[in-house]
């Protein structure tokens, strides 16, 4: 363990993590297209369609690892601006800003395939239902959190009033949930969000989960990319990038 | 008490306002801070208030530094920026009020009155400071400072928009208060014309 | 300490009740909207005794939202905010005063004016006293949560409609409790349960608030 | 394998939910190759301040 967490420190330079980074990118990429390839044909393919959906179940597979990226995106970001607000470690709020935009991507993904996948199968487009709520407030946390960042010109103070704002929103996403979710369940009973819960087929679930660690995957490659250059352009003056740059140039 | 600055530096918009710098203010001494615009005399003296956290160095106040003290550190400081933290709906007396009770301070409705009256201000003073010019409520702010009576004063350009009359008897305020112990650190782009200080020390900036 | 918490409070208070303007936009503000809206849906008297409590509800949010921007917008230009920070008391303890008093002079006069509200938009008055009963407990919420806001967006210049954004998640919990509780009333069951809850969210935001808003505040300051 | 193909079939048809998936299917994925060449696009621009810079 404290070999764990002295490797740790030891990656915690920006100059380090920036090869960390760079080493590990290949391999994110290259299991990401695997699991992606066979979370796509055993979901269109080889899994049978739903008993009750027909072939409707089958945007599950983009749907849910949408979803559940964009909730477990949040839920890193607030990890990492808790390590940057109590240690005020500059690498944890790059890593927490880089990844944001990615969030929030996933996030108006899983809105929309969620809407989409709601027109056949509730008849609506839209319903304001615990997860179609949590999930939209979400989206306008993200957008809050990368306005916000963007909006003040001094760097170091956006980056802890964005973190303080991550914090924030992570204690309000679950009472909003589960304010909804009482709301419904006392004013109309739970009539929506029960259907389609019975054990699931291996042959429907091996697809989902893969699909489900291939966008984990894709997400913590681009990520690789997006704090690479985070951490370029916050060391812009340093001499270790001059170094960097010159080497790049010399083999060019 | 000694006010003591070890290789204070502060970083701004992509370089360095100043690096290195050290130097110490114990008690009857003046401190003036010079430069041009933009050459960090606001920024030094935020640091030395504790509202800024440097990117290098120290400020010590007696043996520890000024962030491990602070509650004891305010009580024994205060500071005048640019602006001048009046309400501008409140009246001068309210406004010193208020500023004694958040230091810790009692409230003489008298002293109060006594000092707004050496700076011909009593007749302003139970009217809203919205109605003062803007030299007007730089004034009634130094008031506050001179009642508070604490031993280190921090000021920034504590002159402007003061007429030459004010100057001089602020000024004579600042000896009458480095007699008694007290330590004031000024920034200022002027010099101090009326004060002839053996103890004052000079720092420029840029 | 109460000493200079009173101080911090009352001095706010005679800020906001000497300038009219101040206090009294925001309480127009929120009766044109909701006339509007009756005026809008004046002839279906069922149909607004249906929705009246949401129209209420989000009318009172939207003022909070216009009035936010101003809770630290002077005592910045004032210099206000560089003292209360030098002071050697906490600076959440004076934030919470400060809070305080906010709440008073923005959320208390509409509250004040509820019953007549709830007559023009055809309320009974069980449901105006509930109404009343959740906005009393839901405003400190909206009022803390604002303050954050403030504090968040402090060095922007115009924050404006990028504060709507900022706050509308944290103002969701509140409206749906509140919104759900007339609901409930409407089925005739005393909604106890979103009551506390509104309290709880209250009490909550009172107690973690006024120190994340004075870690912001603080970081601003530096800036 | 023939299961397989069965499966195929339906989705051929897919009974009625064809528009559906290909609609939210190409949501997805044009939302991660969105990220990908937003993602790309910053690193290079980057990299061509930086040679020009130094």
């Amino acid at each position: 363990m404290s070999h764990f967490i002295q490797y740790l420190i030891h990656l915690g330079t920006p100059r380090r993590f920036y090869h960390f980074c760079g080493k590990l990118f290949p391999w994110f990429m290259g299991f990401s297209f695997i699991a992606m390839a066979y979370g796509l044909i055993g979901g269109l393919f080889l899994a049978p369609a739903d008993y009750q959906q027909g072939d409707g179940f089958r945007i599950i597979y983009v749907h849910v690892p949408c979803a559940f990226l964009s909730m477990f995106i949040y839920m890193t970001m607030v990890i990492f601006s808790t390590i940057f607000l109590i240690w005020r470690i500059k690498l944890a709020d790059l890593i927490a800003y880089s990844i944001a935009p990615v969030g929030a991507v996933f996030t108006l993904c899983a809105l929309l395939t969620g809407s989409i996948w709601g027109k056949p199968m509730w008849g609506t487009w839209w319903i304001w239902d615990a997860r179609l709520t949590s999930e939209l407030i979400l989206l306008f946390l993200y957008l809050g959190y990368l306005g916000l960042y963007q909006a003040i010109t001094e760097k170091k103070l956006a980056a802890r009033m964005c973190a303080i704002l991550a914090v924030v929103g992570a204690i309000d996403i679950p009472i909003i949930h589960y304010s909804v979710y009482w709301w419904n369940t006392l004013h109309q009973g739970a009539t929506i969000s029960q259907w389609g819960k019975p054990a699931i087929d291996m042959t429907m679930l091996k697809p989902l989960l893969s699909m489900i660690t291939g966008f984990a995957l894709y997400t913590m490659a681009i990520s690789c990319i997006r704090i690479r250059t985070e951490i370029l352009q916050r060391d812009f003056k340093l001499k270790w990038v001059n170094v960097l740059v010159k080497k790049i140039n010399e083999r060019h | 008490m000694i006010l003591n600055v070890k290789r204070l530096a502060c970083y701004k918009g992509n370089k360095y306002l100043f690096r290195d710098l050290n130097f110490s203010v114990s008690p009857g001494q003046l401190l003036l801070i010079q430069g041009q615009n933009g050459s960090g005399k606001s920024s030094l003296l935020k640091i030395l208030a504790g509202l800024s956290v440097p990117e290098k160095g120290k400020v010590y106040w007696g043996s520890d530094t000024i962030w491990k003290q602070r509650d004891k550190y305010c009580n024994q400081m205060s500071f005048l920026g640019h602006k001048e933290g009046m309400k501008r709906n409140l009246t001068p007396i309210e406004n010193i009020r208020d500023l004694l009770i958040m230091a810790e301070l009692p409230t003489h409705e008298e002293k109060m009155k006594q000092i707004l009256a050496a700076v011909q201000l009593q007749a302003h003073a139970h009217y809203p400071c919205y109605q003062l010019s803007q030299g007007q409520r730089r004034k009634v702010a130094l008031c506050a400072l001179l009642v508070k009576q604490k031993p280190l004063w921090l000021l920034d350009e504590p002159f402007t928009a003061l007429d030459k009359e004010s100057i001089y008897h602020l000024q004579q305020r600042f000896i009458e208060h480095l007699r008694q112990n007290g330590m004031i650190v000024i920034a200022s782009h002027t010099a101090l014309d009326f004060i002839d200080l053996n103890d004052m020390i000079t720092i420029v900036l840029g | 300490m109460l000493k200079v918490f009173c101080r911090c409070f009352f001095s706010d208070l005679y800020v906001v009740f000497r300038s009219t303007r101040e206090w009294l936009s925001p309480v127009l503000f929120f009766m044109i909207f909701v006339a509007l809206f009756g005026i809008g849906l004046g002839f279906d008297g069922q149909q607004l005794i249906q929705i009246s409590p949401m129209i209420i509800w989000v009318a009172f949010l939207l003022t909070s939202l216009f009035t936010t921007e101003s809770i630290f917008r002077a005592d910045l230009e004032e210099g206000i905010l560089e003292q209360l920070a030098l002071s050697p008391y906490p600076l959440w303890w004076l934030l919470l005063a400060k809070s305080f008093a906010f709440w008073i002079a923005s959320s208390l006069p509409l509250m004040l004016l509820m019953p007549f509200v709830g007559i023009m938009m055809q309320l009974p008055v069980k449901e105006i006293i509930l109404l009343v009963v959740t906005l009393f407990l839901g405003s400190p919420a909206i009022t803390m949560v604002g303050v954050l806001g403030a504090t968040l967006t402090i060095t922007l210049p115009r924050s404006g409609i990028f504060l709507g954004i900022l706050l509308l998640p944290l103002y969701v919990p509140i409206l749906i409790l509140g919104q759900s509780a007339i609901i409930n009333l409407f089925s005739q069951t005393l909604p106890l349960f979103q009551i506390a809850l509104l309290g709880a969210i209250s009490l909550l935001c009172i107690t973690l608030i006024p120190h994340a808003a004075a870690a912001a505040l603080k970081t601003a300051m530096n800036e | 394998m023939k299961g397989i193909k069965d499966n195929m079939m339906s989705i051929d048809g897919m009974g009625g939910y064809g528009s559906y998936i290909i609609a939210s299917y190409s949501i997805v994925f044009l939302g991660l190759a969105l990220i990908w060449i937003r993602s790309i696009q910053k690193a290079k621009r980057l990299q061509i301040e930086l040679r020009e810079e130094k």
